[in-house]
Parts: structure tokens; C-alpha cells; sequence
């Protein structure tokens, strides 16, 4: 690649100097490779150093690609749904629901009463589960080795311990159908959850005050990777990333899917949109998503939790396509399914946040530090199964 | 050493031990993990390390990040063709002796995503594997139970003789090809020095005519 | 013996000798005894995440660093002179006292103009 | 907002532009708007700046391979047959060139109106496979263009950084379209049936005997 002597050849030689380097000393180019402390999974960013300042970071990733859109299309529509956990392998029950969605409006089905709330109580579980997560992998990367992250695994564990009872999988869960659910909630469960719910406020009230006026974070979060507005709308980001921009865009708020608009909750909304209101703003959704739980674990109806008439075995839509997309905990979560009749998808597409949440990862760094990229990193919330699918 | 004798020696305060206990005990009780995650096998795996399921008890929680400092290598997820190389080159950057554990059905065997153009169909075709868990993904407990298992394989290996281990045989291979990419597929397609096709014996596998009607 | 003054420094200075090349040495006899040394290209290249490292480390630093280190280096060099003025501090007349502090107060002094002239500040 | 006023409003306000109105037999009721490559980034800036429908978030671009059908249909043909001229029904195969195809689902923020969905088609799948691209107009595409160069093979003109985003640099194929071969990686499979079977018994060609 480039000697020692002249400077790195990738990079556009600066019209003010064409000369060697430009007296501020040579660039070095260092990849945070696939196996990396910081990255999250297998992601790699290809970073050109002035000293410690990024000049330039190219994200590379492809290395969890493992062909999910592939395998679906000559896979029948229900046997896709467990492949679904494993998108976004941190909180498949929205994944299942994005998916339930996609081919419900497909293929016109309607979802009983019981099922629209035991979706509603999963989903904002797994909201919870992966905002605690978040808070404490950004917080290890910022040199926390560990601690806020047991706290957030307890918590984790709990919420595993009821999905399994639920599910029968902690982590797996392929609990939707097209139509509702697969098992109603088992005795005692509700309880179980009311009482789960009832320590949150504790936990959050510990968290926060753990960590939200730590004067080491708001050094080294506040003011770092900025995203303005218009940037963001135009480069799709979504999710809180996007609204600690001051962009109200929730699609719960927009859509209206499922039964969101029976329940009041408020929108969390950053303005400065730096690496901060990032932080904070999990945090306040944290709390938002407790108040969704508590309405919908204290009115969930009887009733039966899937529409006896839907066909789930050899379940032949007809022919035509639907983009069915929810507000998965980092962002905006489509499917896009177009089918000919058949019972395997024609084309089977999973519209990523993660994965458009990074478009504007080399626009936050450049001019920063390498420790901000990897906080930056951490705040933008990525997984690498449903960043490569 | 018989073991009466041993036991009879404890019992007076005594611990008679032999050199090559010695070196397997310190060994099995301190391996560290490469900070190495894959897939969703990979969230499991930090589950196990975390405040519930802890690693820790067995010595095995210190996560190094750097192949220089780990001696055990947790493949945990799906291993692409993409990654492959990095994954070889990883394994042959790691100090002697150095283990591997393959966890979960993509790692084993590509898993649910066996018929994924861009996945390999388990990491054995590239690196000896130790210890195999199935699951997807496996419980924090099954990871610990492969630990143990590798602990127990470490504490049957003798320091001289004909069995040792491989890092103590002189001969034995400790750097593996590493994969290139090629054009259509990985070059070589698997490593055969590692790894052999097994023969899929038609005649039993189904009588001849099975694939007719 | 007679009683030779550095005789216990000399001793222990063998100790501390001892003490270092000691595990070495152990180590280095059960290598060549048990484990063999297994060196290769592969094994021996620059570990970079992975991937094969492209480039070259030996890049020609931005200066500012060296500023910081010249700095660190003053006030080192300073703390190494203290050492022996505080071992002897309570035998020492007034006027050693004021002579040190002189020397400090030209340091301090130093370290006022740098940070007044906003060498300090990280641009 | 339905597709027929859009195209109105697209028409009227970009001279000489095609637009076609693909209707969706699905109950979701997402009819779309098919758009002749020629002046798609002039829609697109259209769509995205135009006051009622400030489409300024790209949500989804998705490339979907038409591989080429063999029509069969029954054609009366005159014909000879033993010297009596008569009608005859002959069965003609023809074979439809495929193309690729490239579908935005486009957004309001500002608004928050629903999808409206454009598609773009290619020439054929061989050759003619450029379309322009999007991403000047909405960034979010870049990516999501790269994808579908690296598995579908459409060029993109006009794209800031068009490379293979999934699979390595080396990688020839587009392995996201229909007629694409995988390579043959035998697989251990205790009970062999159908085409795995077929594919081990090539092997045992190979391997020889058992």
C-alpha cells in the first residue's frame, strides 16, 4: 500500500499542498476489523488517522451476511418466522411482529382483541430489554468495563426468564402467526409480569442516577457526533437515533398499527442530537414503554388469541405485494413481500434500521477522536444480523 | 501414586501431586476467551459471563481481546465465507496451546442457514475443533457444561509420551491455510488436512431407487 | 569476615538479579524440555483485527505530541532531583530549602508561560 | 394522495415523462408508479421538494429479478396436411426477455403521508442492466443501491461509491438472482433424499465406489 514516505494514495490530495504531506504529520490507515472489542459483532471500519483525529472511516460489513432473503424464498411463508428471531437477534419479538404485519396486510387478515394486547406486552418488553442493553454496551465502550452491563443483564434476565415461560425460547422466541399467537399466556403469567413491571421504576431510578449526571459521560458524550436534522430525514435514519434529532417521526404515532392508539404515551424528542440525547433518550422511552406496559397488562381482554379461520398449514396468498413495517427499538422495521400465489415468497425483503442507521456513521466521525468513534458507534445501536441479514 | 495413598496423605495435611497435575490444573482452571462474537450465539455467551450465569466460577471470564493473550478460541455464530479467513487467521495468531470451542449449530454446521450461498458449513473444515455445542442458541449452562467438558478433556493430557497434545508434539501442525477468496467460493473449499468429507454410503443411506418415487 | 559496608546491597542486588532471570530461565528449560517452539509466517504477522495489515506503522507524527512529551519530560527529570532532597530533607539547613524551591518556582514558572501561551491546549 | 393525482401532478409539472400505474391485487391496496428511467431523478427531486407531497424519506428501495417466461399459446395456423389445406392448433414457445426491477417506497416525515411506491425497470438482464441512481436525491439509498448492484448486478449511474457492500471484493456472481448457481459444497448427510441424494451420488462419481 503506501510507504513510509508519501502519504496514504486513497486520499485526495489536498489542493493547498500537493506536496508529501502537509506538514501535519503522514495519516495512518487502520481497519477496526471484523474482530474488534468495540464493533458490536463483526462490523469493520476502515479509519484513516491524522494523528488521533478520523480523516476518513469507511464502514465495511457483508461479514454476517448469511442469506436470509435467499433461504425465504423457497422457504413457505411460516417458515420464514423463525429465521425472523435471528434478524435482529437481540429483540426477535418485534421481528416476528414486523413480519406477522407484513403478511397480514399481504394477505387481509384480522387479529383478535387478546392478541393485539399480548403483541402490544411483548413488544414493549423487548423495547425495554433492548434499550437496558444498549445503555450498557455504550456505557463499556466508553470504559465502564462491565458494571452498568451486569445491571442491565439482570434486568435482561428476568424479561428472558417470562418469555421463556411464554415462548418456550429465551432468546427465540417464533411466537406470532399471521393472525395472533401461537400459545395464550400461560397461569399466572400476568401476575408475573404485573409483578416484574412494579420493580422497573426502582431500576430505572438506580440506572439513571448511576450514570445520567456522571460527569465523565456528559464529557465525553455531550457535544460528539452531531446529526442535524435535515441530515438525518434525508439519509433515513430512524428510530431514536432520529427523533434525538428533534425529527417527531414515531411510526407507532404515525401508523397507528396494531392498537397503539388506545394507550397514552408521549414521544421523547433530543435537540442537539449529539451522542448525549442519544443516551438520554433511551432512557426516557425506557420509561415510556413502562407506561404502555402497565396500561396494556392491566386491560388485556379474554378471548381467543388466534382467528380460528385462518389457515396457518399451506397458507397460499394470492398474488400481489405489501410493505408492512413497524417501530422496532432501533428503528423503523419493514418487510416487503411480494408473492405469486404460490406458497413460498416471490421476494422476500427485510428493510433494515440498523443497517440505514449507519449510512450516517461516517458524517458523525469525521474530525472526531478514535475513542468518540467507537461511543459514536455504540449510540447508533447496531446488530449485525439485521445490518448484513 | 495410587490413589488410597493420595487420599490417605490429604487426609494428614499432606498434597502429593505430580508434575503434570500441576501443569493440567493451572491450565484447565485459568482459560481465557478470545473477545470473539459472531452471531447470536455471541449474546448468549455474554449472558453466560454476566451476574447470573458466571463464567467467572470456572476462571474463564477474563474476555481478551487480543489472540496474543487468549487460549481459547469460542466460535460463537455463523461462520461466513467472508469471515472465514479472518476466523484461520485469528486461530493461527493464538499462542500455544490454544482451544476452540464451537458453539451453536452455525458454527458446528451451518445451522439453520446451511443452504446460505455465503455460508461455511461449519468451522472444522478450516481449524481442529475441541468441543462441539449443539443449540441455537445454546443456554448459558450448555456453554459452561462445554467448558467443563474442555476442562476435563485438558486435565487427561499427559506431558510426555506418544498421546500428548498437540502443542507439545513438535510435528504437529499449529498454523492452518488460511482461505482465499476466490471468484465463486472460498479457495481451497475446505482444508484437508483438517477435515474429510464423510462418505455418504448411498446404500444404506436409502435403497438406490429412494430417490425415484 | 571483615565487615564489608556494601556487602548487603551487593547481595541483594544478586537477589533481585536472581529473582528476574529465575522464571526466565525455568521457563526457557521447560520450553526446550516439554513445549516446542512452533514460529510462522502466519502466527508471526502483525495482528490487525483479523485482516492483513496494510500500510505502515512508521508514520511521522503530528507534532503536538512531542510538545506534550518535552513537557512530561521537564517535570519528570524535576521530580528525579526532589528524590534525593527529600531523602536528606531533615538534615538539611534553611538555606538548601530556599535553594530547592528556587529551582521548583523556575519549573512552576515555565509550566505558567506554556499554558498561558496555549501550548497545553489540544487543538 | 392516490397514484392516479400523483401521476397528474408528475405529468403536468415534468414534460415528457412516462408514468404507468401498476395496481397491487393484494387486499394492502399499495398500488404503485411505474417510472421510465430517462427522468427519474427529475420525479424523484419532483417528488421530494413538490409542496403537497414532500416525499422526503426513502424508506425502502428493493431490486427484484423477472427472470424470462416461456409463454405457450395456442396459435390457429394454416397448413398443409396431406394435401388438404386446414386450420391446425400449433402450440408456440416464445421466450419473454426478463428484466430487473427496482422498487422505492417513498415517505413523509414532514407530512406523514403513506408509502408511495415507485418501480424502475431495466432493459433485459444480460447487458442493458444501468438505471440512474436515487442517492443524490435521497441519501438513504446509497446503500440499499449498493446491495442491489452486489446482488442483483443493476448499475447504478451516478452513484458516489458503487461497490460490492455484502459480498467480498473478488465475488463475481449476483447470487440474489433466480438462475443462479450455487457452488457445489458437498454436505454430510446421513439420510440422503431427493436432490441431496442426486448431488451425493455425483459425489460418489467422483469419490469413486463405496
Amino acid at each position: 500500500m503506501s510507504t513510509a514516505t508519501e502519504p496514504v494514495r486513497i486520499l485526495p490530495q489536498s489542493p493547498a499542498n500537493s506536496g508529501s504531506d502537509s506538514g501535519e504529520g503522514q495519516l495512518l490507515e487502520v481497519s477496526m476489523g471484523p474482530q474488534h472489542p468495540s464493533t458490536h459483532g463483526v462490523f469493520r471500519m476502515d479509519v484513516v488517522l491524522d494523528g488521533e483525529r478520523v480523516v476518513r472511516l469507511k464502514p465495511v460489513f457483508g461479514y454476517l451476511h448469511r442469506n436470509h432473503e435467499k433461504i425465504a424464498e423457497h422457504e413457505t411463508y411460516l417458515g420464514s418466522m423463525p429465521y425472523t428471531d435471528r434478524l435482529d437477534y437481540i429483540c426477535s419479538l418485534t421481528n416476528n411482529w414486523a413480519y406477522a404485519l407484513a403478511v397480514e396486510k399481504l394477505a387481509g387478515i384480522q387479529v383478535p382483541e387478546r392478541a393485539e394486547y399480548i403483541r402490544i406486552i411483548t413488544a414493549e418488553m423487548t423495547r425495554f430489554l433492548n434499550h437496558a442493553a444498549l445503555i450498557g454496551f455504550l456505557t463499556q465502550d466508553m470504559g465502564a468495563s462491565g458494571t452498568p452491563l451486569m445491571y442491565a443483564f439482570r434486568e435482561r434476565e428476568t424479561i428472558l426468564d417470562l418469555f421463556e415461560s411464554l415462548t418456550g425460547a429465551r432468546m427465540m422466541c417464533n411466537y406470532m402467526r399471521f393472525g395472533g399467537c401461537r400459545v395464550d399466556l400461560p397461569a399466572g403469567w400476568l401476575d408475573q409480569a404485573k409483578k416484574f413491571a412494579a420493580t422497573l421504576p426502582r431500576f430505572l431510578e438506580e440506572f439513571e442516577r448511576l450514570l445520567a449526571t456522571n460527569e465523565i459521560l456528559m464529557a465525553r458524550t455531550q457535544g460528539v457526533g452531531v446529526l442535524s436534522k435535515e441530515f438525518a430525514v434525508n439519509a433515513g435514519v430512524t428510530g431514536p437515533v432520529l427523533r434525538a434529532s428533534g425529527v417527531n417521526y414515531d411510526v407507532r404515532k404515525v401508523d397507528k398499527y396494531g392498537i397503539y392508539d388506545r394507550f397514552a404515551f408521549k414521544v421523547p424528542l433530543g435537540e442537539h442530537g449529539d451522542t448525549y440525547d442519544r443516551y438520554m433518550i433511551r432512557l426516557l422511552e425506557m420509561r415510556e414503554s413502562l407506561k404502555i406496559l402497565n396500561q396494556a397488562l392491566r386491560d388485556i381482554p379474554e378471548g381467543p388469541i388466534v382467528d380460528p379461520k385462518t389457515k396457518i398449514r399451506g397458507f397460499k396468498p394470492k398474488p400481489g405485494e405489501a410493505y408492512g413495517r413497524i417501530e422496532a427499538p432501533k428503528g423503523e422495521l419493514g418487510f416487503y413481500l411480494i408473492s405469486d400465489g404460490t406458497a413460498n415468497p416471490y421476494r422476500y425483503r427485510v428493510r433494515s434500521s440498523c443497517m440505514m442507521n449507519l449510512t450516517v456513521l461516517e458524517d458523525l466521525c469525521i474530525g472526531h477522536n478514535v475513542a468518540d468513534v467507537v461511543v459514536i458507534l455504540g449510540s447508533i445501536d447496531i446488530v449485525m444480523g439485521e445490518v448484513d441479514r | 501414586m495410587d490413589e488410597n495413598l493420595k487420599s490417605e496423605l490429604r487426609k494428614q495435611g499432606i498434597v502429593a501431586t505430580t508434575l503434570q497435575e500441576l501443569y493440567n490444573w493451572g491450565r484447565k482452571n485459568s482459560l481465557w476467551p478470545l473477545n470473539f462474537g459472531l452471531a447470536c450465539c455471541a449474546i448468549e455467551m455474554i449472558a453466560a459471563s454476566m451476574a447470573r450465569y458466571d463464567m467467572a466460577r470456572f476462571g474463564a471470564e477474563v474476555f481478551r481481546p487480543s489472540p496474543r493473550q487468549a487460549d481459547l478460541m469460542i466460535v460463537a455464530g455463523t461462520v461466513t465465507k467472508k469471515m472465514a479467513p479472518q476466523v484461520v487467521r485469528l486461530y493461527n495468531q493464538m499462542a500455544e496451546p490454544k482451544y476452540v470451542i464451537s458453539m451453536g449449530a452455525c458454527a458446528i454446521s451451518g445451522g439453520p442457514f446451511k443452504q446460505g450461498y455465503n455460508v461455511l458449513k461449519g468451522i472444522d473444515r478450516y481449524i481442529p475443533v475441541d468441543v462441539y455445542i449443539p443449540g441455537c442458541p445454546p443456554r448459558p449452562e450448555a456453554l459452561i457444561d462445554a467448558l467443563m467438558a474442555l476442562q476435563k478433556i485438558i486435565d487427561k493430557q499427559s506431558l510426555t509420551g506418544a498421546d500428548r497434545p498437540r502443542h507439545l508434539q513438535a510435528d504437529a501442525p499449529s498454523e492452518f491455510v488460511v482461505p482465499e477468496f476466490g471468484a465463486h467460493d472460498l479457495e481451497p473449499s475446505q482444508n484437508p488436512e483438517v477435515w474429510q468429507p464423510p462418505l455418504v454410503n448411498i446404500s444404506l443411506g436409502g435403497t438406490d431407487d429412494a430417490g425415484k418415487h | 569476615m571483615t565487615n564489608v559496608p556494601y556487602l548487603p546491597v551487593v547481595v541483594l542486588l544478586l537477589a533481585a538479579v536472581a529473582f528476574a532471570v529465575g522464571p526466565l530461565a525455568l521457563a526457557w528449560v521447560w520450553a526446550w524440555k516439554f513445549s516446542p517452539r512452533k514460529p510462522g509466517p502466519s502466527k508471526n504477522a502483525i495482528y490487525e483485527c483479523g485482516l492483513e495489515s496494510k500500510g505502515d506503522a512508521w508514520v511521522q507524527f503530528h507534532p503536538g505530541y512531542y510538545l506534550y512529551a518535552i513537557i512530561f519530560l521537564v517535570f519528570d527529570v524535576e521530580a528525579v532531583f526532589l528524590l534525593p532532597f527529600a531523602v536528606a530533607f531533615t538534615g538539611l539547613p534553611l538555606g538548601a530549602g530556599i535553594a530547592m524551591l528556587v529551582f521548583l518556582l523556575l519549573l512552576v514558572e515555565g509550566l505558567v508561560w506554556a499554558w498561558q501561551k496555549k501550548v497545553l491546549v489540544w487543538s | 394522495m392516490t397514484p392516479e393525482n400523483i401521476k397528474s401532478e408528475v405529468e403536468a409539472s415534468i414534460p415528457g415523462c412516462q408514468l404507468e400505474i401498476v395496481s397491487n391485487p393484494s387486499p394492502s391496496g399499495q398500488h404503485s408508479l411505474r417510472i421510465d428511467p430517462a427522468h427519474a431523478v427529475a420525479i424523484a427531486t419532483f417528488l421530494r421538494d413538490a409542496e403537497p407531497l414532500r416525499l422526503d424519506y426513502c424508506s425502502n428501495v428493493t431490486g427484484v429479478d423477472w427472470p424470462g417466461k416461456e409463454i405457450s399459446e395456442k396459435v390457429k395456423v394454416k397448413k398443409l396436411v396431406d394435401g388438404v389445406e386446414q386450420e391446425v392448433e400449433e402450440i408456440r414457445k416464445t421466450q419473454t426477455i426478463g428484466h430487473l426491477e427496482v422498487v422505492y417506497h417513498l415517505f413523509s416525515m414532514e407530512k406523514k403521508h403513506g408509502p408511495v411506491i415507485l418501480r424502475m425497470r431495466t432493459e433485459d438482464r444480460a447487458e442493458r442492466v444501468h438505471l440512474p441512481s436515487l442517492t443524490p436525491v435521497w441519501r438513504s439509498a446509497e446503500f440499499q443501491e449498493r446491495e442491489i448492484f452486489d446482488l442483483y448486478g443493476v448499475i447504478f449511474d451516478g452513484h458516489p461509491d458503487l461497490r460490492r457492500i455484502l459480498m467480498w471484493d473478488g465475488f463475481e456472481d449476483h447470487p440474489m438472482r433466480r438462475d443462479y448457481v450455487e457452488p457445489d459444497d458437498f454436505e454430510y448427510e446421513p439420510t440422503a433424499h431427493d436432490e441431496v441424494l442426486e448431488r451425493a451420488r455425483q459425489h460418489r462419481t467422483v469419490m469413486g465406489p463405496l
